[in-house]
């Protein structure tokens, strides 16, 4: 399919770099948001397809309730110098676990992972990944849409994000 | 003999298969020329076993050194002889072993540094509920379920046509700016000739003595008799009421008048020459 | 063609978003150079192909020595305003004015912008639009072929970029 629409909602995506509302998609370019719904419908299908045969290195998916292109897990680790990221793999294992728990306490996350959580929430606090509320004498911890975003999760349902963390970690086992 | 002397010296004694491995060993050890300097039945077996360690057939720590010690002791004790070069030599293989024994404790230590040291001690108890256990230990153990996403980092290139803008917006500003040091010359054009005004305007100070001569003059006429205040301004504007009340406090610091409140602190201000108040 | 190797280099230049030496790619992935230049003249190949039937917004091209992968011409537009700006706006405006009256001493410079000049100077010289020489106490400043080639003029004849911004400007105004 050669669609004018869809290579003008690809060029949106490919240039932003991050994850983009339907909104923000509108603004940006001459189409309509049906057409721009539609667009990202059949960029997703497209890149998946194409992923599937191994044709591209990357793919137009949904992170939280915005659209992104990234790399395909399978080469994101032939991006990552060049992009220059890396979240460091002891939070990462925290984060996990309070997307896991979420709303979870300070205090239970400490009994968890030991004293070192101060740091780690303040470090992921800081990072844009976690909401910190006082509760009592401890805090409530949360993730952020950001949190959604930038791990590429399709939903901000935290009963789904809980199905798919557990079923990632039957695969991993 | 030599089967049990050699047991003794060797740790996990209870062990089948190494007991097997063992008899492989001394059958090994008894075609080996090494051990023939030996005469004695009990230093050749002494000998083969720590020569089965220096050819890598046996692990150096299942050499039991201390037991070892003990043997020997024992054995010249009893027998009260001893061949000191074969004794010698049995020595400096015990020592070889002891040497082969902490080479191999460091290389163990070294690599028990280099191993990554577990994040999480001890999984609490009230995680035990079956799912929340498994991820919890899983995430620990393993490594987290999510990873990060690879985006495009870059920024899109400048465009002619933008440079074009570029240029259009700096020639503003330039244009701006040069209007701006323009008015601000004027400005200080005029600032100047304010001051060259404000110089001229040493008048002012003529006047104000001018005033206070007036003022003085008409409290005089009064013979001693008080005035309000608004009575000695004619025209009751702002400027002249500075004027007039300035010239009255000059006055009445130097004591030639006297100036009161009834009803402060609306009252209506009074004013008398003291020269013809009679105090 | 499925070459895994031209998937590496595709997630390379994706994910580093600017125009990358051949070196830069073989440090970043485990391939050798050989095969990262045949991965690289297969990719321009395939995205040449599938851009000229309009079924990709993108284009992986020479830029000077290296190589980039951005958006075709075509759809240039559409991914502006949701993409930063390379040149920041306040170099961008110094480096038109360099353009424009060069060559031209860091001194004449400094009256025009002010003392920000000498920062100015070394960014644009950083990014490869300026070539600064000595000159007596201070510098000469001219643009480079680079600069050229960025902006697309087709002349490096200095008097028909100058008539050229001076025709555009007039004929903006």
């Amino acid at each position: 399919m050669t669609a004018p629409e869809e290579r003008i909602v690809e060029a949106a995506l490919f240039s932003a770099g991050r994850p983009l509302a339907i909104e923000e998609i509108v603004e940006a370019v001459p189409l309509t948001r049906r057409k721009v719904e539609r667009a990202l419908a059949a960029l997703m299908e497209d890149y998946a397809q194409r992923g599937g045969a191994d044709q591209t290195a990357m793919e137009v998916a949904r992170a939280g309730d915005k659209y992104v292109m990234q790399l395909r897990s399978a080469y994101a680790d032939y991006g990552k110098k060049l992009s220059g990221m890396e979240v460091p793999l002891h939070l990462l294992k925290t984060l996990s676990l309070i997307a896991y728990y979420q709303p979870v306490t300070q205090a239970d996350m400490k009994d968890m992972v030991g004293g070192k959580i101060y740091d780690h929430v303040k470090e992921l606090g800081e990072l844009g990944f976690l909401r910190v509320r006082d509760h009592g004498r401890t805090k409530m911890l949360e993730a952020t849409t950001y949190f959604y975003e930038y791990f590429g999760f399709d939903t901000t349902d935290r009963d789904k994000i809980k199905e798919y963390l557990k079923k990632r970690i039957k695969g991993q086992r | 003999m030599k089967q049990d002397i050699i047991n003794h010296i060797l740790m996990h004694r209870d062990d089948v298969v190494k007991r097997e491995h063992i008899q492989k060993y001394i059958e090994m050890a008894d075609g080996s020329s090494a051990t023939l300097y030996a005469r004695d039945m009990f230093d050749r077996a002494i000998a083969a076993t720590f020569e089965l360690v220096m050819d890598e057939q046996l692990d150096p720590w299942d050499i039991d050194l201390v037991s070892f010690s003990r043997q020997y002791l024992k054995k010249i004790r009893q027998t009260g002889a001893i061949d000191l070069i074969t004794a010698g030599r049995i020595v400096l293989m015990a020592w070889k072993v002891l040497r082969l024994q902490s080479d191999h404790m460091v290389t163990v230590l070294e690599r028990k540094e280099q191993e990554p040291q577990p994040l999480w001690d001890e999984i609490p108890d009230w995680y035990m509920e079956d799912d929340e256990y498994l991820f919890t230990r899983t995430v620990i153990e393993q490594g987290p379920p999510i990873e990060e996403k690879v985006r495009r980092q870059g920024e899109r290139k400048v465009t002619l046509v933008e440079l074009i803008n570029a240029f259009e917006e700096v020639r503003d500003d330039l244009e701006q700016r040069e209007k701006r040091q323009r008015r601000r010359t004027r400005e200080q054009e005029r600032l100047a000739a304010q001051a060259e005004r404000d110089v001229g305007d040493n008048a002012h100070q003529e006047d104000v003595e001018e005033e206070i001569r007036q003022v003085l003059a008409k409290l005089s006429k009064l013979n001693g008799r008080a005035i309000p205040l608004q009575e000695l301004c004619s025209q009751r504007d702002r400027q002249e009421m500075v004027m007039v009340l300035s010239s009255l406090l000059f006055l009445a610091r130097e004591h030639k008048i006297v100036l009161w409140q009834e009803n402060f602190p609306y009252g209506t201000i009074y004013v008398k020459n003291r020269h013809h108040d009679g105090t």
